[in-house]
C-alpha cells in the first residue's frame, strides 16, 4: 500500500506529459484522458486515506524513498515521500477539489481549441501540488512550490494573445518568485544550521533548539513566512492574485482558490516545529494575517469584477488561515480546517462565477449582471450555499471554522490577542458585506444587462449538466464540512498528532464571541442590503469616496510597485545599458583610439627616406652605446 | 714607441686621408667624392705597410683602390658624371642632427679609445717572422684557422657576382628580331634600305663623331651614333673644312686620274655652314633640357 | 708616437663616413662612405693586430675587404637597376618605404 | 602501451576537420550536403568516443586517469601529458554532446548563395564553417585533457583562430554597417582573449622559473609536499595572471563586454559554441589550474573574486533585462550564468564547486536549448530585434513550448538541470559568505524576470505583423531541441551519476586548496565550538 504514494503523483504527471508531447491526435480523447487521470489519483488518494485510517495514530505516517536526488558529501538531497495526517488531507483535497474541477473544465472549455493543453496543464497542476504536500524534504517540497507556480503561470496565461493575461502571468510567476527567494534561504539556513533540510531531523534539531539556534530559527522562520506570502498572497506579494483571474475560471477556482494559494499556510503549518521556537516570526506571521484579511477583505467591497472579488475574498480567508497558523498550536488545526472548508466553499463559489460568465457571453461585470437567479437555478442555490458558508452562518461550515479562528485570535491572549481577535471579527463583518453585494448584484435587483457593442444580447442560461454537478458536490461540502469535522472534535483529534494542540484561554467566553460574530455578520449583510438590495445597482460605478477608490486599485499596491519597482528598475536597467555602452566598453574604446591617435602620430615617423631611418639607427647604437659605458662606469 | 719616421709619416697620411674623407663628404660632384675617397685609400694603404700589415697595404691598392675604386667611377660614368647633390637638404634637421650626433658618436669612440689601456705594444714583426714574412702569415692563417670562412667568402663572392648579373640583367621585352627579319623590316619601310654609311670620312680627330659626306658633299648625319647626336656632341663640318677637302680632291685628280670637281661656290658653302650652326644648336638644347629635369 | 694615434685616426674617419651616409643623398657617394667606415674599421684592426702582435686581425681585415667588394658589387647593381627605372641616384627618390 | 583515447577523442575531430575542408567544393545541393555530412559524422565519433572515456573513468579512483605523456620540448620540462579527472570528463562529455548539435542547427546558416537564375555559387564557405566547428571541438577537448600548463596554453589561445573566423565570417547579418560590426566583434574578441592569453603566458614563464616544469602533477605534489613554495608576492601575481585570462574567457565582470557583442553578432549556432563550449574552457581552468597551482593565493583572492562574481549576476542579470537584441539578451544571461559558475568555484566549498562543475554542464545544454530555438525563430523572420516578434505562440505553439522549457531551464526551475546546479552553488556559497549568498539569490528573480519577459514580447499577445507566415519547428529542428530538451530533464531529476563522477575530482581538488566544508552550526553547538 505505501508504495502507492509514488504513483499519486505519478499518474497525473504522466496525464500532463502525454497531454503535453501527444499531438494533435489527442485532441479529441484528451480532456476525458485528463479528467479520468485526475480522478486515479483521487482514487489512489482514497485509497491511502482508508489505509491511514485503519493503523493505529502513532503508525499513520509512512516514508517512502525514492532515489538519492543530489548528493555532494554533506549535502544529500534525497526525493521520498512522507504521508501523514496533514499531506492526507491536503491529497484528498486537492485530488477530490481538482477532479471535480476537471469535470467541470470538460464543459466550461469545450469549445476551446486549445483545450487538451488546458487538461496538460491542469494534470501536471496536480502532480506538482500533490509533490509540494506529499515531499519529505523542504527541496523536494521547493520542486513542487516552483512547480505549482509553473503550472499557475501557463495556466493564468492560457489565452496568451490576450497580453493583459500574458502580463498577468509574468507578474504571478515573478512575485512568486520573490517568495520562492525565501524558500531557497531558508533552506540555506537550515543546511548550514542543521546540516539537513529534511522534515524529520531538521524538526529534531530544532525542537531543541539553544539560544545560540534561536536566532537563526527566527531567521529561517521569516524567510518561510515570505515564502508563504509570495505563494499564498499575503501582504506584501499579494498583488498578483487580482491579476491572476485573467485565467479561466476553473483555474482560477482550483489554484487560485482551493489548492495553489493555500500552499503557504501548509508551508508554516508543516514547519510548525521551526515557528514553535521562533516567536518573532510567529508574531509577523500574525500580522501579516490580520493585515491581509482587512486589506483583501476591503479590495473585495469595491471590485465590480465578480472573479477579483472573489479573488479578494480569498485573499482575505488566507489571512485568516495564516493568522491561525502563527498563533501557534493553538491555531493549526483550525487554520488547515478553514484551508479545506475553504477549498470547498471557495472552489463552489467561483465555479459559480464561472457558470454565470458562461451564461453571460463572458462578462464579468457584476454591474452589467442583476436578476440573474431567474435564468439560473441551479447556479444561484449552489452559488448561495456558498455564500452562506462564507459569510459563517451557522450550521453551514464556514461558521465552524473561521468562529475557531476568531476563538483562537482572542485566545493568544494579552493585548495582542485583542487586537488580532478585532481584527478576525471586523474582517468577518466586511466578509458578510462584500458577499452580499456580490450576491445580491449578481443574482437579484433589476436585469442591467445590454446590448454589446455588436448588438448581441446576451442570453443568460442554465449551464450544461457537467457543470453543475461538480457545483452541487462542492455545494455540498461547504454546507456539511463544518459540521462533520467538527463533530466529535474528529478533525482535531485527526491532526493533532502532526501539529500539535492547544487550548487557548480567551478573556471572553467563546458564547459571547461567537454571539459578537453573529452580530456584526448580521449588521454586514443588512448595510449591503441597504446598499444594493434596496436601491437599484447604477450601471456604470459611481465616482464613490477615497478608501473605494483606492480598494479598486487594490489599495494602491500596484501603484506602488510600479513607481518603485517597475519603473525604478527600469530606470536602474537603461542607466546600466547605458553605463556598460559608455563607461566599460568606453573606457576599452577609449584606450583603443588612444592607441590609435598615438600611432597615427608615429607613424609620421617612418617618413620612407632611408636617410632618416639610417640617422635612427645612427642614434639608436649611439644611445647603447652611451649606456652601456654608463652601466659600467656605474658597476 | 715608434720611430720619429713613422711618425712623420702618420702625421702627413693623417692629414691627406682626413682631407680626403672630408672632400668625399663635401664634394658635390660624385665623381670628385671617388677621387677623394681614392686618395684616402692609398694613404691608409700605406698606413698598413708601415704598420707590418704590407700584404693588406697591397690589396688595398690593388683590390680597393685598383677595382672597386674603378668599379666605382664606372657606375658613375653610367649614371653620369655631371649629375651633382644639390645643396638644399629636403629633411629636416637632418644635416644638424647627422653633424652633431657624428661629433658626439666621434667624441664616444676617442673618449673609449683613450680610455682603454693601450700604452704598451707588441708589433706585428715578431708574429711576421715566425712565419717567415707577412704573406706567409696570412697565408698559413687563411688556410689552416680560417679556411672555412675562407671558403664560405669565395661562396659569397659567387653569389654576390651572379647577384650583380641578376640584378643588372634587363628581360627582353619583346622577341629579338633576326637580321632576316630586320632587312626585311627595313625593305618594307623603304626609308633606308641601305646599310648605314660609315662615319668618319675624312676624320682628322676622333673619327666617329664626324659624320660622313655623302655624294653631294653634304655631312650624313645618320652616319654618326645615335647617342652622340643627341647628345649634341656631333662634330659639325665647316664650310671650311669642305673648302680644304675641295683643295685636297684637286690636288689629288692628277695623280690619282680622275676629273677635278668643279670647285663649291660661296654660297654653297654658306648654306651647308648655316645648317651646321642650326643642328649644333639643337643638339645642345636638347642636353641641357636633360640635365634639367634629371635634377 | 704611439700606435694608438691611428685608432683616433680610424674613429675620425668612421664618424665622417657615418655623418656622409646621413647627409648625402647620391646613393653612389653613400657607398663610397660606407667603404670609407669599412676602411677605417680595417684601420683599426690592422692597428689592433700590431698591438697584439698577431695576425688575425689582418685576417679579419682581408675578410672585410672581401666582403666589401662583394657588398659593392652588389650595391652598385642594384643602383644600376634603380637608376634605370627611376633616372635618378638620389635615396629620396627611393621613399616608397612609408605607410 | 594502451590506446590513446584521450589522444584520439581530441585528434578525430582534427582530423575531420581537416578532411572536410579537403573536401571538394559543393556544386549542387546534394554534393553540398556530402560536404555537411562528413563533418556530422565525425562529430557524431567523437562524441562515442567521449562516451567510451566517460564510461572507463572510475569515480574515486586515481586522480588523473587514461593518462598519457610523451617528451615534448624537454629542456623545458615540457611535456604532451594528457588526463582527465571527473570534471574534464564531464565537460569533454559536454562539449562532444553540443557540437553535434550545434551543427544539425546550422545545417544552413553557411549555405552558399543561390542567386535567382538558380546557379549554385561553388565556394568553400559552407564545408569551411563545418571544419571550423570541428576544430573548435579539437582544441577544447585537448584543453580539458592537458595537465601540461603549457600544452593548455597553446590550445587555450590556438581556439582563438578558428573561433575569431567563425564570428567574422559567418554572422547573420551581410551588408554594410551590419557587417562593420561583426568585424568588429571578431577583433574585439580576439584582442579580449589575446590580451588576457599574454598576460597569462607571462604567469606561465614566471611558473617555470619558479617550479622549472611544466607539467601539472608534479607541481601540486611538491606543493603537498613543500618541495616547492611560492613567496605570497610570487603566488599572488602567478595566481593574477592566470585569473586574468580566464576571467576574461570566463567572463567575469567587468572583463565581459566583448561577449555581447560576439554573441550577438555571430549566427546562434556559433554563439552556443561561444557560451556553452569554449568559455567553459576559462571556468574549468580556474577549477584546474587557478586553485591546484596556487592554493594560497585562491584563498586570498577569493573573496575579491566572489564580489566580482555576484556583481556579474546581478549585472548580467539587469542588463539582460535592458536589451532589445535577442542574441545580446541571451549573452548577458551568460555573463549572469558564468557569475554562478565562478561564485561556486571560489565559495571553497564541495558544494559550489560540485555546483559549478555542474553549472558548466547544465549552462551547456541549457543555453544550447534556450539560444537555438531563438536561432530557429531568427532565422524564419531574418531579425533580431525583439520588437519585430510578438504573438508567434499562436502560428508556431511547438516552438513557443520549446522556447519556454528552455528559458524556464534558465532560470533554473527545479526539475529541470540548471536548478541542481544553481542551487548547490548558492548553497556552498552560503555555507561561507552567507552575505553573498542571500545577494546572489536574487539573481533568481532576475532570471525569471528576463526571460519571461522575453517569452512575452516575442511569444504572446496578438500575432505581430510579419509573424503571420513564421513556420513551426521542422523535423531537423525537432531533432535537435528534443534531445537537448530530454537531458535537461535527465539532468535536473537524476543528476546523481553526474554528481558522482565529479564529487572525488572536488574533494581532490580542495582538499589541495586547504579547505573543508563548514561544519553545521548545530553540530559545532552540541561540541561546543560556538
Amino acid at each position: 500500500m505505501d508504495n502507492l504514494i509514488p504513483v499519486l503523483v505519478a499518474v497525473p504527471l504522466l496525464g500532463a506529459a502525454l497531454l503535453l508531447c501527444g499531438g494533435r491526435r489527442l485532441d479529441r480523447v484528451g480532456h476525458l484522458l485528463g479528467t479520468f487521470l485526475a480522478f486515479a489519483s483521487f482514487g489512489v488518494g482514497l485509497a491511502l486515506f482508508f489505509s491511514m485510517l485503519g493503523r493505529s495514530v502513532d503508525q499513520r505516517p509512512i516514508h517512502d524513498h525514492l532515489f538519492t536526488w543530489i548528493p555532494v558529501n554533506g549535502f544529500q538531497a534525497e526525493v521520498g515521500f512522507q504521508l501523514d495526517q496533514l499531506s492526507m488531507t491536503f491529497v484528498l483535497l486537492i485530488t477530490g477539489v481538482g477532479s471535480l474541477i476537471h469535470l467541470y473544465s470538460i464543459g466550461y472549455m469545450a469549445h476551446d481549441e486549445k483545450r487538451r493543453r488546458f487538461f496538460g496543464y491542469l494534470n501536471l497542476f496536480l502532480a506538482a501540488m500533490l509533490l509540494l504536500v506529499l515531499a519529505d524534504n523542504y527541496l523536494l517540497l521547493y520542486v513542487g512550490w516552483e512547480g505549482v507556480g509553473l503550472a499557475s503561470y501557463l495556466l493564468i496565461g492560457f489565452w496568451q494573445h490576450k497580453p493583459s493575461a500574458a502580463t498577468a502571468a509574468k507578474k504571478a510567476f515573478l512575485v512568486n518568485r520573490v517568495g520562492d527567494v525565501g524558500l531557497s534561504i531558508a533552506v540555506m539556513l537550515m543546511f548550514t544550521t542543521f546540516g539537513t533540510f529534511a522534515f524529520t531531523p531538521v524538526f529534531a534539531d530544532a525542537s531543541k533548539a539553544t539560544q545560540a539556534t534561536q536566532a537563526t530559527l527566527t531567521g529561517i522562520g521569516l524567510m518561510l513566512l515570505l515564502a508563504a506570502c509570495g505563494k499564498s498572497a499575503q501582504v506584501p506579494l499579494q498583488s498578483w492574485l487580482g491579476d491572476a483571474m485573467e485565467g479561466p475560471t476553473p483555474v482560477s477556482a482550483l489554484i487560485h482558490a482551493a489548492t495553489m494559494v493555500t500552499a503557504g499556510v501548509y508551508l508554516i503549518t508543516r514547519s510548525s516545529a521551526i515557528f514553535n521556537q521562533a516567536p518573532t516570526a510567529q508574531l509577523a506571521t500574525v500580522v501579516v494575517g490580520a493585515v491581509t484579511l482587512l486589506f483583501g477583505a476591503i479590495v473585495g467591497c469595491a471590485k465590480d469584477d465578480i472573479k477579483k472579488a472573489l479573488a479578494g475574498s480569498t485573499m482575505s480567508q488566507i489571512g485568516y488561515m495564516v493568522l491561525a497558523a502563527g498563533l501557534g498550536p493553538i491555531g493549526y488545526v483550525f487554520a488547515i480546517m478553514h484551508l479545506v472548508t475553504h477549498g470547498f466553499f471557495k472552489a463552489g463559489l467561483f465555479l459559480g462565477a464561472g457558470s454565470v460568465m458562461h451564461g453571460m457571453n463572458d462578462e464579468v461585470d457584476m454591474r452589467k449582471y442583476g436578476g440573474l437567479a431567474k435564468y439560473m437555478k441551479w447556479t444561484t442555490v449552489t452559488f448561495g450555499l456558498g455564500y452562506l458558508a462564507i459569510i459563517g452562518v451557522p450550521p453551514f461550515s464556514g461558521f465552524y471554522t473561521k468562529d475557531k479562528i476568531i476563538e483562537a485570535a482572542f485566545g493568544h491572549g494579552g493585548t495582542e490577542g485583542w487586537i488580532l481577535g478585532t481584527c478576525a471579527v471586523i474582517g468577518a463583518a466586511v466578509t458578510a458585506f462584500y458577499m452580499t453585494r456580490v450576491m445580491l448584484m449578481t443574482f437579484f435587483g433589476e436585469k442591467r444587462w445590454a446590448d454589446d457593442a455588436d448588438g448581441h444580447q446576451p442570453h443568460p442560461h442554465e449551464s450544461p449538466k457537467i457543470m453543475v454537478i461538480p457545483m452541487v458536490l462542492l455545494a455540498v461540502g461547504s454546507v456539511a464540512g463544518g459540521f462533520l469535522f467538527n463533530w466529535n472534535d474528529s478533525f482535531v483529534r485527526w491532526l493533532s498528532p502532526v501539529t500539535g494542540v492547544a487550548e487557548g484561554n480567551p478573556p471572553l467566553n467563546p458564547t459571547v464571541i461567537q454571539i459578537l460574530t453573529g452580530v456584526v455578520l448580521v449588521l454586514g449583510v443588512a448595510v449591503a442590503w441597504m446598499m444594493y438590495g434596496r436601491r437599484p445597482v447604477p450601471a456604470t460605478p459611481p465616482l464613490g469616496s477615497l478608501l473605494t477608490r483606492a480598494a479598486r486599485r487594490d489599495l494602491l499596491q500596484d501603484d506602488f510597485n510600479h513607481v518603485v519597482l517597475v519603473s525604478g528598475g527600469s530606470h536602474l536597467t537603461r542607466f546600466l545599458v547605458y553605463l556598460e555602452g559608455k563607461g566599460l566598453d568606453g573606457l576599452v574604446n577609449g584606450i583603443a583610439a588612444l592607441v590609435g591617435g598615438t600611432s597615427g602620430r608615429v607613424r609620421k615617423i617612418q617618413n620612407g627616406y632611408v636617410r632618416s631611418y639610417a640617422l635612427s639607427m645612427f642614434g639608436g647604437a649611439l644611445v647603447l652605446a652611451v649606456t652601456t659605458l654608463l652601466m659600467r662606469a656605474v658597476a | 714607441m715608434t720611430s720619429t719616421g713613422e711618425a712623420v709619416q702618420f702625421w702627413v697620411l693623417a692629414v691627406i686621408a682626413v682631407g680626403g674623407a672630408l672632400g668625399m663628404v663635401l664634394c658635390r660632384k660624385a665623381v670628385h667624392s671617388a677621387l677623394c675617397l681614392a686618395a684616402t685609400m692609398i694613404a691608409l694603404a700605406i698606413c698598413y705597410m708601415a704598420q707590418g700589415a704590407v700584404f693588406l697595404g697591397i690589396v688595398q691598392i690593388v683590390v680597393y683602390t685598383g677595382a672597386i675604386m674603378m668599379l666605382f667611377l664606372f657606375v658613375v660614368m653610367l649614371v653620369g658624371v655631371s649629375s651633382a647633390d644639390s645643396v638644399k637638404e629636403v629633411l629636416k634637421g637632418q644635416r644638424v642632427a647627422a653633424v652633431v650626433g657624428g661629433i658626439g658618436f666621434g667624441v664616444l669612440l676617442c673618449a673609449g679609445i683613450a680610455n682603454a689601456n693601450l700604452h704598451a705594444f707588441t708589433g706585428v714583426g715578431a708574429a711576421n717572422e715566425a712565419a717567415g714574412g707577412n704573406v706567409q702569415g696570412l697565408a698559413s692563417l687563411i688556410f689552416t684557422r680560417y679556411v672555412w670562412a675562407f671558403e664560405v667568402t669565395g661562396a659569397l663572392l659567387i653569389t654576390a657576382a651572379v647577384g650583380a648579373m641578376v640584378l643588372t640583367h634587363r628581360e627582353a621585352t619583346e622577341v629579338r628580331q633576326s637580321q632576316r627579319e630586320l632587312a626585311e623590316q627595313r625593305v618594307r619601310l623603304g626609308t633606308q634600305v641601305t646599310p648605314l654609311p660609315a662615319p668618319g670620312v675624312y676624320a682628322r680627330h676622333n673619327a666617329v663623331d664626324a659624320p660622313g659626306l655623302l655624294p653631294d658633299g653634304t655631312p650624313a648625319e645618320i652616319s654618326v651614333n645615335p647617342t652622340l647626336r643627341q647628345r649634341g656632341q656631333m662634330r659639325q663640318l665647316g664650310s671650311d673644312l669642305l673648302r680644304r677637302m675641295g683643295e685636297l680632291e684637286q690636288s689629288t685628280a692628277g695623280w690619282l686620274g680622275r676629273k677635278a670637281p668643279k670647285p663649291r661656290s660661296g654660297s654653297e658653302l654658306a648654306h651647308v655652314e648655316q645648317r651646321g650652326t642650326e643642328q649644333r644648336g639643337t643638339g645642345q638644347r636638347e642636353s641641357e633640357q636633360r640635365e634639367v629635369e634629371s635634377k | 708616437m704611439n700606435p694608438v694615434n691611428y685608432l683616433y685616426l680610424a674613429a675620425l674617419l668612421f664618424t665622417i663616413g657615418a655623418v656622409g651616409v646621413l647627409v648625402r643623398r647620391n646613393a653612389i657617394v653613400l657607398f663610397m662612405c660606407v667603404e670609407l667606415m669599412l676602411n677605417a674599421c680595417n684601420l683599426a684592426l690592422v692597428t689592433f693586430s700590431r698591438l697584439h702582435g698577431n695576425l688575425d686581425g689582418q685576417i679579419i681585415a682581408f675578410f672585410t675587404m672581401v666582403v666589401a667588394a662583394a657588398e659593392v658589387v652588389v650595391g652598385l647593381a642594384i643602383i644600376v637597376s634603380v637608376f634605370r627605372t627611376r633616372h635618378s641616384a638620389s635615396v629620396d627618390d627611393t621613399n616608397l618605404m612609408k605607410l | 602501451m594502451s590506446f590513446p583515447l584521450l589522444t584520439v577523442t581530441a585528434a578525430l575531430p582534427a582530423v575531420g576537420a581537416i578532411l572536410t575542408a579537403a573536401l571538394p567544393a559543393a556544386t549542387d545541393t546534394r554534393s553540398r550536403d556530402r560536404n555537411k555530412v562528413v563533418p556530422l559524422a565525425f562529430s557524431l565519433a567523437t562524441l562515442v568516443l567521449a562516451c567510451v572515456a566517460t564510461a572507463r573513468f572510475t569515480p574515486g579512483g586515481p586522480r588523473f586517469q587514461l593518462t598519457e605523456y610523451h617528451s615534448w620540448i624537454s629542456q623545458f620540462g615540457i611535456g604532451y601529458s594528457l588526463g582527465v579527472d571527473g570534471i574534464a570528463v564531464v565537460l569533454v562529455l559536454l562539449t562532444a554532446v553540443l557540437v553535434p548539435f550545434v551543427m544539425l542547427a546550422s545545417w544552413h546558416d553557411a549555405d552558399p548563395v543561390v542567386d535567382d537564375r538558380g546557379t549554385f555559387e561553388r565556394n568553400r564557405r559552407t564545408q569551411g564553417f563545418f571544419a571550423l566547428i570541428l576544430a573548435v571541438e579539437a582544441m577544447v577537448v585537448i584543453s580539458f585533457e592537458a595537465t601540461d600548463v603549457f600544452l593548455f596554453y597553446v590550445f587555450f589561445e590556438a581556439m582563438l583562430i578558428p573561433m575569431y573566423f567563425l564570428i567574422g565570417g559567418f554572422g547573420d547579418r551581410t551588408k554594410g554597417e551590419d557587417a562593420k560590426q561583426r568585424s568588429y566583434a571578431a577583433v574585439k574578441f580576439l584582442l579580449y582573449n589575446l590580451l588576457g592569453g599574454l598576460v597569462m603566458l607571462a604567469a606561465v614563464i614566471g611558473l617555470y622559473t619558479r617550479a622549472h616544469t611544466f607539467d601539472l602533477v608534479s607541481i601540486t605534489t611538491a606543493l603537498q609536499n613543500g618541495s616547492l613554495h611560492f613567496p605570497p608576492v610570487v603566488e599572488n601575481a602567478l595566481f593574477l595572471g592566470f585569473m586574468f585570462a580566464f576571467a576574461v574567457k570566463a567572463p567575469l565582470w567587468p572583463l565581459h563586454t566583448w561577449l555581447p557583442n560576439a554573441m550577438g553578432e555571430a549566427t546562434a549556432g556559433v554563439a552556443v559554441l561561444i557560451t556553452a563550449v569554449v568559455d567553459k574552457v576559462g571556468t574549468y581552468a580556474m577549477l584546474r589550474f587557478c586553485l591546484n597551482l596556487f592554493p594560497e593565493a585562491s584563498k586570498t583572492f577569493a573573496p575579491a573574486i566572489l564580489v566580482l562574481s555576484v556583481i556579474s549576476i546581478l549585472y548580467g542579470a539587469l542588463l539582460a533585462v535592458g536589451q532589445k537584441d535577442i542574441k545580446r539578451l541571451v549573452a548577458y544571461a551568460s555573463i549572469s550564468h558564468f557569475g554562478f559558475i565562478i561564485l561556486g568555484i571560489f565559495a571553497l566549498t564541495s558544494q559550489g564547486q560540485s555546483g559549478a562543475a555542474l553549472y558548466m554542464v547544465n549552462h551547456g545544454v541549457s543555453t544550447a536549448a534556450w539560444l537555438l530555438v531563438a536561432g530557429f525563430l531568427m532565422s524564419r523572420r531574418g531579425s533580431r530585434l525583439i520588437a519585430d516578434y510578438g504573438g508567434v505562440q499562436k502560428v508556431a505553439p511547438v516552438l513557443a513550448g520549446t522556447f519556454l522549457v528552455g528559458g524556464l531551464a534558465i532560470l533554473s526551475l527545479p526539475g529541470l538541470g540548471p536548478f541542481v546546479s544553481e542551487f548547490l552553488v548558492l548553497v556552498g556559497t552560503f555555507e561561507r559568505y552567507p552575505a553573498l549568498g542571500i545577494v546572489a539569490t536574487a539573481g533568481i528573480v532576475l532570471a525569471a524576470l528576463y526571460v519571461l519577459v522575453l517569452y512575452q514580447r516575442t511569444m504572446t499577445g496578438p500575432v505581430k505583423a510579419g509573424n503571420e507566415g513564421v513556420k513551426d519547428l521542422k523535423a531537423r529542428e525537432l531533432v535537435v531541441v528534443a534531445p537537448l530538451i530530454a537531458m535537461l530533464l535527465v539532468l535536473g531529476i537524476y543528476p546523481k551519476p553526474i554528481a558522482d563522477i565529479v564529487n572525488p575530482s572536488v574533494n581532490q581538488t580542495l582538499s589541495q586548496v586547504g579547505r573543508t566544508d563548514p561544519a553545521p552550526h548545530v553540530v559545532n553547538a552540541i561540541g561546543g565550538g560556538q
